[in-house]
C-alpha cells in the first residue's frame, strides 16, 4: 500500500493525466457529481456517488456499431470501430465497481461484445471506500464490502491522506507511475476507518435487508407472486430506475438514415417501455405489470440462474433516490420477500 | 418496394434550356424504387402520355414521377394518363422543374442540381405513397342562386330550364337588381326594362323557381351537393301569397317622406311600398323603420285599405332551411361612396351626381318622368361635365378608391353623353377621361359615334376640382393633349363612380368558404379555365360579384354558372377528393383538438369500445372524419398532439420524407 | 469549402393555393431567385408541423420558411390563423433555446404576389447565408 | 407542515369507503423513509390505517393516473388533490381523458411540499427520518447526533417556491379551506434568460438538456402527456427515438414535448420534479405559458372545463410569428 497527502492529490491528478484520459466524479453547478474529466482546476467531488452509474465508460448510452454508404442503388458497409484509447476512472465505489463484473459476464462471454470488451481492456479502475454510506444503501445485501472495493486499484481518503493499494497488474503499473508522488504505507493504515465504517453499515435502516427469499431457481415461486399487481400499480413506464442503474444492460439496435447512408446504432433499452423487445408478433409483455416484473426478476432470479447465483443488483440505492413515484428493488424484496425482511 | 418511372419533360426548350434534362433522368434512375427513367420533348402531348402508359405496362410501374411544369398545371393530366394506364392516380407525384426551376435559375448546372434535387423529393414521396379512392356522396338535385339580378335571373331561369329546381334569394323586396334601374343599354341602346321585366315575369312563372325576396342566407353548412342553407326572410308585414299588388296602400300610407332607394334618395316613397312597377314579387313591404303602425301603434291605414287583408303587423322573420346541391353567388355590386372625393364636390351640391342617379334621372320611371332637370333646381341643364374614373384606377398609395377598371363607366358615359345630345342638342357636353377603353362588339363604334355624330367634347385628362358658385358648378380640369388647363362652368356633373361588389359578399364568402381577393371579388377556381366556379367546390360565381362587367357578359357568365350546376346536379353521386384526413383509432385520444380547428365540421367523435393492449377492455372515446365534409387543409394533423391524424395524400411521413430528400 | 462559396440550403413550404401558386408567377414572369430554396408542396401551411421545421434543420437546412395566403384569404378559412400561432410559439422557444432568429420565417405570399414570393427567398436566402452553416440545430450525422 | 392531517384524510377515505360512494381510493403510500412515498389505491380502511400517508413529501399529482384507473374501476374512485393537481383535473377533463362520473375528487390544502434532494443538500446523507413541526422540519441523519432543523419554505420543491394557486378549481368535496390564486413569480427565471444573449441561452441549454438520459420520467409523469401512443414510442411517427444520439435529438425531444403541451399544461411542475437529471423543464413550459400569455391574453389551463387552448384558438389580428421577437425583447 502506498499514500500520500491530501493536499498532494492533485498533482497525482495531473501525473495521470499525463499518460491518460482521467475521468472522476465532480460536481456540477447544482451541487449533483458526475463523471467529467480532470484538468486543472477540476475538483473531485464529496458525494457519496454519482447520479449516473459509471457504466457508460464501457457502455455508452448511444454507439455507432457500424455504418451503410449509399450510393445510387450501391451500398458499402463501413467499419465504425476504432481501438479506445487507455483511461482511467478515479472514484468509483465498491458497489459501482461490482456492477462491472455484473456487465463483463454478460457482454464478454462468448460471443464477446468487442465494443464493449475494446473499453474494457482500456480502461483503468481506481475505485474508493465510502466513509459516510447514505440511508438507500444496500451493498451488504449482495455480499459488497464498501470499505473493501475492487477495481484496477483501490483507494481509502481520510481527513488528510489518501492509501493506494493496487489489485491488478493494470493497477499496479498504473501505481508505478505514481512513485515519486507517493510513498509506501502500512496497509493497516486504513484499519480504523475501515472498522468505524463498518459500524455505521449496521446502523444503516437497509442493514437487515437480505436476498434469502430470490435467486436461481425461484422463478416458479415468486412469477405469479399477487404482491406484483400492488407494487406495479404507479409505476410510470419511464426509464430513469434502468439508466441510473449501474447493472441494467438491455440495449436496442437501430438503423438511422442519414440521407447519405444508415447509421446502426445501439443505445439503452428499457424494460419499463412499452417497445421493449417488440417483435413482428408484438410484445411478450403487455403490461406494465409484466415489464416491472421483469425487471426485478431478471435482477433477483433470472440473472443469478444463469451466472452462478450471482445477482445483478448492487445495492448503490440509485433507484431509491431517483424514481419519480419511489418505487424501487427495495419495497420489492421487502414486499415478495416476506415480513422478515422488514 | 414501388416500381417507379420518372418521366422528364423538357417542355421544349422551356425546360431543356437551362435544364440538362438527359442529366435529370439518368441521375434519377439511380434512387430508391425507381426501375425507369426517360426523357421526353413534351410529355403533356399525347405522344408523351403515350410514353408513360407505355412504360407503366412495360415495367409494372406502381408510381410515377414526372418532372415537368407545375402541379398546377398538369397533375390532373398526368393522373388522368396513370389512370388510363390501370395504375391508381393518386401514385403520381409531379417536381415541379420548371416553375420553380428552368424559369427562375438561368445557369444549367444549378438549373439541373436543383432539378435532380426536385425530382429525388418527388421520387421519395412516391415511395411512401397509396393508391387512394375517392369516396361517394349524394348530390341534392336544388340550386341556391344567392342574388336576384340579371345575373342571378339568368342563371336561375337556365337551371330551371333544364329541369332542376331552384331558389333565388334576393335581399330587396323585388328581384331586378341594378339592370332594372337603368335606362337604355350600350351600345343597342334598348330599353332595359323592356329586355328584363320579361325575364322576372318568366322567373316568376317557373314553376321550378321560387324567390325569396326580402330574405337572406345566414347561414350555410355542409359541402358540394348537400349544403345544408339557411335563409332569414324578413318580416315584410305583408302576407305575400295574399298581396294582389294593387298598389292601393302605397297610395294610402300617410308617412310619405321617405327616401325612394330606387331611385337612389332622389324622390321619395311610402312607409309601405312597392320598388316598382314591374316588381316581381309584386307584393307590398312596409319599411318598419318608417311605419308609424309599427313604431307607435297607431296607424293602421295600411290594413284598413287593404281589401285582401294583407297586412300583417305581427309578421316575425322567418328561417327557412333548405338543402341545396350547388350555391351561385350572384350578389352585384354597387357605386363607391364618394365620401372621399370631395373635390368634386359631391356633397357640396345636389346637381354633382353618379353615374347611376343620372340613369334614374333619364329614365322615364324615374323621378324626373324621363325629363333631364338638375336636382337641386329642376332646370335643364345646358353643360354637362362627365367625370370618367372617380375611383377607379387610383394609386393604390392614394388611399382611395379602387386599383382596377371599372370597365363599364366608358361605355355608359359615352351613352349618356350620345342619349343626352340626342334628346337635347341645345347642351353641351364634355366628358374627361384617362383613356377610354371599348373593346368589345360595336363598341368603338358606338364610342366613335359619340364623338363624331354627336359631337360630345371628349377631354383627355382629369377634372382637378369642381366648385359650386352661384346656380354654376366651375369645372377645372387639365387637357393633356393640349396641356392646356380649362375651365368650364358647369350645369350639371355626373361622376362615373367606380364599382365595388356588394358589402354582403364578404360575410357570405366566409359562410360558403369561398375564397375573395383583397378587393372582396370573389376568386375563381382558375382564372382562365374556370372562371365561373369557385374553389370551394359546389359554389359557382355568377356575374360583378366576381369582377366588373357589363350586361352581355354578365348574362353569358350567369349561363356559364348555370350551366355548371347544371352539369353537377346531373349528376347522382360525386365521387370526392380523396387527400382527406383520417385519424388512427388506436392513437387518438378524443381530445378534441382536431374537432377545434376544422373549419368545415368534418370531424366528430363516437364512443368505442377497445380491447387494450394490457388485455382489458375499454370504452374510448375517438374521433372520426366525414371524409365527404373534409377538405384536406390539414389543420388538424398538426393540432393533434399524438399523431394520430394524418392526411392522405400529404402524409407526415411523406412530407418528411420530401425533407429529408431535398437536404441530403 | 471556401466562404463565399457557401450555399445555404432553405426548405420552404409553400400552401398549394396561394404561396404555391405564387412561386409559380414568379417562375411565369421569369423572376430570379436562388436556387439554394427548394418548396415542398403542402395544403395549406397549417399542414406544417413543427416537427417539420426541426426535422428540416436535423437533415442539414439552414433556414425554414413556411409560406401560406395571407390571414383572411387562406382557402381553407382559418388554417393560417393556426400556423401563425403555432409559428410565433415555436420561433419564441427556438430563440429561447439560443438558435439564430433569421434562421426561420413566416411569410404570406398570395398567388398574385410572384414578385413578393421572389423578393422575400432573395432576401431570407441572404440573411440565412449570413449566418453561415446552421450549426445549433445540426445532427451531425446528416451533415453534408 | 400540513395544516390537514393524516387521520383526517383517512377518515374522511374511510367514510366515503363505507357509505359507498366510492369504491377505492387513490392516495399516497408509505415507504422505507419519511419520503419516499408512492401512489397507490387502497380498497378498505385496513389498507389505509396502515399504508396511507399523507405529509410533506406527498408531491406527486394524481391527475394522470385517473385516465388509466378509471378505465379498470367499475365504481367511482376517491382521489385527493392538491390545489396544483385540480388544475390537471380540469385540463384532463377538458380533454376528455377520463369520465368525471367515476370520480370523487377531494379538495385538500397544501402548504407546499419539500424537495428531499435539497434536505439532502442541507443536511448531507444518511437520512433516518423527518419530522415536521410547525414551519420546520427536523432531520436525523445518521451522521448528527442531534436532528438538523430546517425551515420547510427553504426546501420546498421548486413549484412550490413559485405557487401559482392554493385555490381549488375543481372538487366534489373540500377539506380544510380553499386559497387564492397567488401572483407568483413563476415567470422571473424564464425572463432571465430571455435577457441573456442568444450565445448565452444557446450555452445554458445545451448544458442543461446534453444532462438528458431519456428516461422518459417528464412525460410519464406529465398529466398533458397521456398520449394512447407518444409520438416518441411510434416507429412511425418519425421522431421516434429511445436515446438522444446527439445535441440535436436532446433538444428535439424537448422542443415537441414542450410545443405538444404548451397551451395544455397547467405549470403543475411534476416534469422538474420527476427528473433524475435536475434539468429545469418547467422553464420551456413556462416560456410558452409566458409567451401565450404575452401574446393572445392571459390563459391558465385547466382554470375552467372547456376553455379553447391557445393553439387550437386565433384571432385575426393575432401577432406575426416575425412580431414575437420585437415583443420578446432586444436579444438579438
Amino acid at each position: 500500500m502506498r499514500k500520500c497527502s491530501l493536499e498532494k492529490l492533485d498533482s497525482v491528478f495531473a501525473e495521470i493525466a499525463n499518460s491518460f484520459k482521467l475521468y472522476l466524479p465532480v460536481d456540477d453547478k447544482d451541487g449533483k457529481a458526475k463523471y467529467s474529466e480532470w484538468a486543472e482546476g477540476v475538483k473531485w467531488s464529496n458525494a457519496l456517488n454519482t447520479v449516473r452509474s459509471p457504466k457508460d465508460f464501457f457502455f455508452p448510452q448511444t454507439e455507432d456499431l457500424m455504418g451503410f454508404k449509399c450510393s445510387g442503388k450501391n451500398i458499402e458497409i463501413i467499419d465504425t470501430r476504432n481501438e479506445s484509447e487507455d483511461f482511467v476512472v478515479f472514484g468509483v465505489r465498491a458497489c459501482d465497481v461490482k456492477s462491472f463484473d455484473i456487465l463483463d459476464r454478460v457482454f464478454l462471454k462468448d460471443p464477446v461484445d468487442s465494443y464493449y470488451s475494446n473499453r474494457r481492456d482500456h480502461g483503468i479502475i481506481i475505485s474508493v471506500a465510502c466513509t459516510r454510506p447514505a440511508e438507500t444503501c444496500f451493498c451488504h445485501t449482495f455480499g459488497i464490502d464498501p470499505t473493501e472495493p475492487a477495481g484496477d486499484i483501490s483507494v481509502w481518503k481520510t481527513d488528510s491522506e489518501v492509501f493506494w493499494q493496487s489489485n491488478t497488474e493494470k493497477g499496479a503499473a498504473l501505481l508505478e507511475k505514481l512513485q515519486a508522488l507517493t510513498e509506501e504505507c502500512d496497509a493497516d493504515a486504513v484499519n480504523d476507518q475501515k472498522e468505524k465504517v463498518s459500524a455505521i453499515m449496521k446502523k444503516l435502516p437497509l442493514a437487515g435487508l437480505t436476498a434469502d427469499k430470490f435467486g436461481a431457481g425461484k422463478t416458479k415461486e415468486l412469477f405469479d407472486a399477487p404482491e406484483w399487481d400492488s407494487l406495479s400499480e404507479a409505476c410510470l413506464g419511464c426509464g430513469t430506475c434502468t439508466f441510473i442503474c449501474p447493472t441494467c444492460q438491455c440495449y436496442d439496435i437501430k438503423d438511422f438514415n442519414t440521407g447519405k447512408g444508415v447509421v446502426r446504432f445501439r443505445c439503452w433499452d428499457s424494460c419499463m417501455y412499452s417497445e421493449f423487445t417488440k417483435m413482428s408478433a408484438g410484445q411478450p409483455r403487455l403490461t406494465q405489470k409484466e415489464r416491472f416484473r421483469q425487471r426485478f426478476m431478471h435482477k433477483l432470479v433470472y440473472y443469478p440462474e444463469n451466472n452462478d447465483g450471482l445477482f445483478s443488483c448492487v445495492g448503490c440505492g440509485r433507484c431509491l433516490a431517483k424514481c419519480p413515484i419511489s418505487m424501487n428493488i427495495v419495497k420489492v424484496m421487502k414486499t415478495i420477500g416476506g415480513k422478515e425482511n422488514e | 418496394m414501388q416500381r417507379i418511372g420518372v418521366f422528364v419533360c423538357w417542355c421544349g426548350s422551356n425546360i431543356a434550356g437551362t435544364v440538362d434534362v438527359q442529366a435529370v433522368s439518368d441521375a434519377l434512375k439511380n434512387e430508391p424504387g425507381v426501375v425507369f427513367s426517360t426523357n421526353y420533348q413534351y410529355m403533356c402531348s399525347q405522344a408523351g402520355q403515350d410514353i408513360i402508359k407505355q412504360a407503366i405496362a412495360e415495367h409494372k410501374l406502381t408510381g410515377i414521377v414526372v418532372c415537368s411544369c407545375s402541379p398546377r398545371m398538369h397533375e390532373a393530366t398526368f393522373r388522368k394518363t396513370a389512370a388510363a394506364a390501370g395504375l391508381n392516380p393518386y401514385m403520381v407525384e409531379i417536381a415541379n422543374i420548371r416553375e420553380q426551376c428552368s424559369w427562375v435559375h438561368k445557369d444549367m448546372p444549378i438549373g439541373t442540381e436543383k432539378a435532380i434535387i426536385l425530382g429525388k423529393a418527388a421520387v421519395a414521396k412516391v415511395n411512401l405513397n397509396t393508391p387512394l379512392t375517392p369516396g361517394e356522396t349524394p348530390v341534392t338535385k336544388r340550386a341556391l342562386v344567392i342574388g336576384g339580378g340579371i345575373a342571378g335571373i339568368q342563371t336561375a331561369l337556365d337551371i330551371a330550364d333544364a329541369g332542376f329546381p331552384v331558389d333565388i334569394v334576393e335581399k330587396k323586396p323585388t328581384i331586378g337588381g341594378k339592370m332594372a334601374q337603368l335606362d337604355k343599354t350600350f351600345p343597342t341602346l334598348d330599353c332595359a326594362a323592356c329586355i328584363l321585366t320579361p325575364k322576372m315575369v318568366d322567373v316568376a312563372q317557373n314553376d321550378k323557381i321560387r324567390i325569396f325576396s326580402y330574405s337572406e342566407v345566414t347561414d350555410v353548412k355542409g359541402f358540394v351537393g348537400n349544403f345544408d342553407v339557411t335563409i332569414k326572410k324578413h318580416a315584410r308585414y305583408v302576407k305575400e301569397d295574399v298581396c294582389t299588388g294593387c298598389g292601393l296602400c302605397t297610395e294610402k300610407c300617410p308617412q310619405k317622406k321617405v327616401p325612394n332607394e330606387f331611385n337612389l334618395g332622389m324622390d321619395n316613397r311610402r312607409a309601405i311600398y312597392i320598388p316598382f312597377a314591374q316588381a316581381v314579387p309584386k307584393v307590398a313591404t312596409i319599411d318598419p323603420n318608417y311605419c308609424t303602425m309599427l313604431k307607435t301603434g297607431k296607424c293602421g291605414v295600411c290594413s284598413k285599405v287593404c281589401t285582401a287583408g294583407a297586412i300583417d303587423y305581427k309578421q316575425k322573420d322567418e328561417f327557412i332551411e333548405e338543402k341545396y346541391g350547388a350555391i351561385v353567388v350572384a350578389t352585384g355590386y354597387n357605386p363607391i361612396s364618394m365620401d372621399k372625393f370631395d373635390e368634386f364636390a359631391y356633397s357640396q351640391s345636389k346637381d354633382v351626381i353618379t353615374s347611376l342617379e343620372f340613369e334614374r334621372l333619364t329614365n322615364a320611371a324615374g323621378p324626373t318622368a324621363g325629363k333631364l332637370l338638375r336636382p337641386s333646381d329642376g332646370k335643364h341643364p345646358h353643360t354637362i361635365v362627365f367625370v370618367q374614373c372617380v375611383g377607379s384606377r387610383c394609386d393604390s398609395c392614394a388611399q382611395k378608391g379602387k386599383e382596377y377598371c371599372s370597365k363599364i363607366c366608358c361605355m355608359y358615359t359615352a351613352k349618356h353623353a350620345m342619349l343626352t345630345r340626342d334628346k337635347y342638342p341645345d347642351t353641351d357636353v364634355y366628358v374627361f377621361y384617362i383613356d377610354v377603353r371599348t373593346p368589345g362588339k360595336n363598341f368603338d363604334e358606338f364610342y366613335r359615334r359619340a364623338v363624331e355624330e354627336y359631337d360630345v367634347h371628349y377631354v383627355k385628362g382629369m377634372v382637378g376640382k369642381v366648385t359650386p358658385e352661384g346656380d354654376k358648378l366651375k369645372v377645372q380640369a387639365s387637357d393633356l393633349l393640349t396641356n392646356k388647363q380649362m375651365h368650364i362652368d358647369a350645369d350639371l356633373v355626373v361622376l362615373a363612380a367606380a364599382i365595388e361588389p356588394d358589402k354582403s359578399a364578404r360575410p357570405l364568402a366566409t359562410m360558403l368558404t369561398a375564397s375573395m381577393d383583397t378587393n372582396d371579388f370573389f376568386t375563381e377556381a382558375h382564372p382562365k379555365l374556370r372562371p365561373v366556379e369557385s374553389p370551394t367546390a359546389g359554389v359557382f360565381l355568377s356575374g360583378t360579384c366576381q369582377g366588373p362587367k357589363d350586361i352581355p357578359e354578365t348574362v353569358s357568365q350567369a349561363g356559364a354558372a348555370a350551366s355548371k350546376v347544371i352539369g353537377l346536379l346531373a349528376k347522382d353521386k360525386l365521387t370526392g377528393n380523396p387527400c382527406v384526413a383520417h385519424s388512427d383509432e388506436w392513437m387518438c385520444n378524443g381530445c378534441s383538438s382536431c374537432e377545434r380547428v376544422c373549419p368545415y365540421g368534418a370531424i366528430t367523435y363516437e364512443d368505442k369500445e377497445f380491447r387494450m393492449p394490457d388485455r382489458t377492455t375499454a370504452i374510448r372515446r375517438i374521433a372520426v372524419v366525414n371524409p365527404a365534409v373534409c377538405q384536406g387543409c390539414g389543420a388538424c394533423t398538426v393540432a393533434c398532439p399524438s399523431g394520430a391524424m394524418d392526411l392522405r395524400g400529404f402524409a407526415s411521413s411523406q412530407i418528411m420524407a420530401e425533407v429529408d430528400a431535398i437536404c441530403k | 469549402m471556401q466562404i463565399n462559396e457557401y450555399k445555404p440550403l432553405i426548405v420552404a413550404f409553400c400552401c398549394n393555393w396561394c404561396s404555391y401558386a405564387g412561386a409559380d408567377l414568379a417562375g411565369n414572369n421569369r423572376l430570379n431567385y436562388p436556387a439554394d430554396v427548394k418548396i415542398i408542396r403542402v395544403p395549406c401551411s397549417c399542414r406544417v408541423n413543427p416537427m417539420f421545421v426541426l426535422r428540416a434543420f436535423q437533415r442539414g437546412a439552414d433556414g425554414v420558411i413556411i409560406c401560406g395566403c395571407h390571414p383572411g384569404d387562406c382557402h381553407y378559412t382559418s388554417g393560417n390563423y393556426f400556423t401563425r400561432r403555432r409559428m410565433a410559439l415555436l420561433f419564441s422557444m427556438l430563440d429561447y433555446l439560443g438558435i439564430e432568429r433569421e434562421r426561420t420565417r413566416v411569410e404570406w405570399v398570395s398567388a398574385a404576389e410572384g414578385a413578393k414570393f421572389a423578393a422575400t427567398m432573395n432576401d431570407f436566402t441572404e440573411k440565412v447565408a449570413a449566418l453561415g452553416e446552421n450549426k445549433r440545430l445540426e445532427d451531425l450525422r446528416c451533415k453534408r | 407542515m400540513q395544516k390537514i392531517t393524516r387521520e383526517q384524510l383517512i377518515d374522511k377515505a374511510v367514510s366515503l369507503l363505507s357509505d359507498g360512494t366510492v369504491e377505492c381510493v387513490l392516495g399516497w403510500e408509505k415507504g422505507q423513509f419519511d419520503y419516499d412515498i408512492t401512489p397507490a389505491v387502497f380498497n378498505d380502511e385496513n389498507e389505509l390505517r396502515e399504508n396511507f400517508v399523507w405529509n410533506d413529501f406527498c408531491g406527486a399529482n394524481f391527475s394522470k393516473y385517473l385516465v388509466s384507473k378509471t378505465r379498470k374501476c367499475n365504481g367511482k374512485m376517491l382521489v385527493f388533490l392538491k390545489p396544483c393537481d385540480t388544475y390537471s383535473f380540469n385540463q384532463l377533463l377538458t380533454e376528455h381523458r377520463f369520465d368525471r362520473e367515476k370520480v370523487y375528487a377531494v379538495g385538500i390544502p397544501c402548504e407546499g411540499m419539500a424537495d428531499i434532494d435539497k434536505i439532502k443538500a442541507a443536511c448531507g446523507d444518511g437520512i433516518i427520518s423527518i419530522d415536521a413541526s410547525g414551519d420546520k422540519l427536523n432531520v436525523h441523519t445518521l451522521y448528527s447526533d442531534e436532528p438538523i432543523s430546517v425551515s420547510a419554505e427553504s426546501v420546498f420543491a421548486e413549484r412550490c417556491m413559485n405557487c401559482k394557486s392554493k385555490k381549488h378549481v375543481a372538487y366534489d368535496e373540500l377539506l380544510g379551506e380553499d386559497g387564492d390564486v397567488i401572483e407568483s413569480h413563476r415567470f422571473d427565471e424564464v425572463a432571465e434568460i430571455e435577457a441573456m444573449t442568444p450565445d448565452e441561452r444557446f450555452a445554458f441549454w445545451q448544458n442543461e438538456l446534453s444532462r438528458c438520459i431519456r428516461c422518459n420520467a417528464c412525460r410519464d409523469a406529465c398529466p398533458a402527456c397521456t398520449c394512447e401512443k407518444c409520438v416518441f414510442d411510434n416507429p412511425n411517427s418519425g421522431v421516434e427515438n429511445k436515446a438522444a444520439a446527439n445535441s440535436f435529438e436532446e433538444k428535439m425531444f424537448h422542443i415537441i414535448r414542450a410545443f405538444h403541451v404548451a397551451g395544455r399544461c397547467t405549470d403543475c411542475g411534476e416534469c422538474s420534479r420527476v427528473c433524475p437529471q435536475h434539468i429545469p423543464l418547467h422553464l420551456l413550459n413556462r416560456k410558452f405559458i409566458k409567451d401565450i400569455n404575452s401574446f393572445y391574453g392571459d390563459y391558465q389551463a385547466g382554470a375552467e372545463v372547456g376553455t379553447r387552448a391557445p393553439l387550437v384558438d386565433y384571432t385575426t389580428d393575432d401577432l406575426e410569428p416575425g412580431e414575437v421577437f420585437e415583443r420578446g425583447g432586444d436579444n438579438a
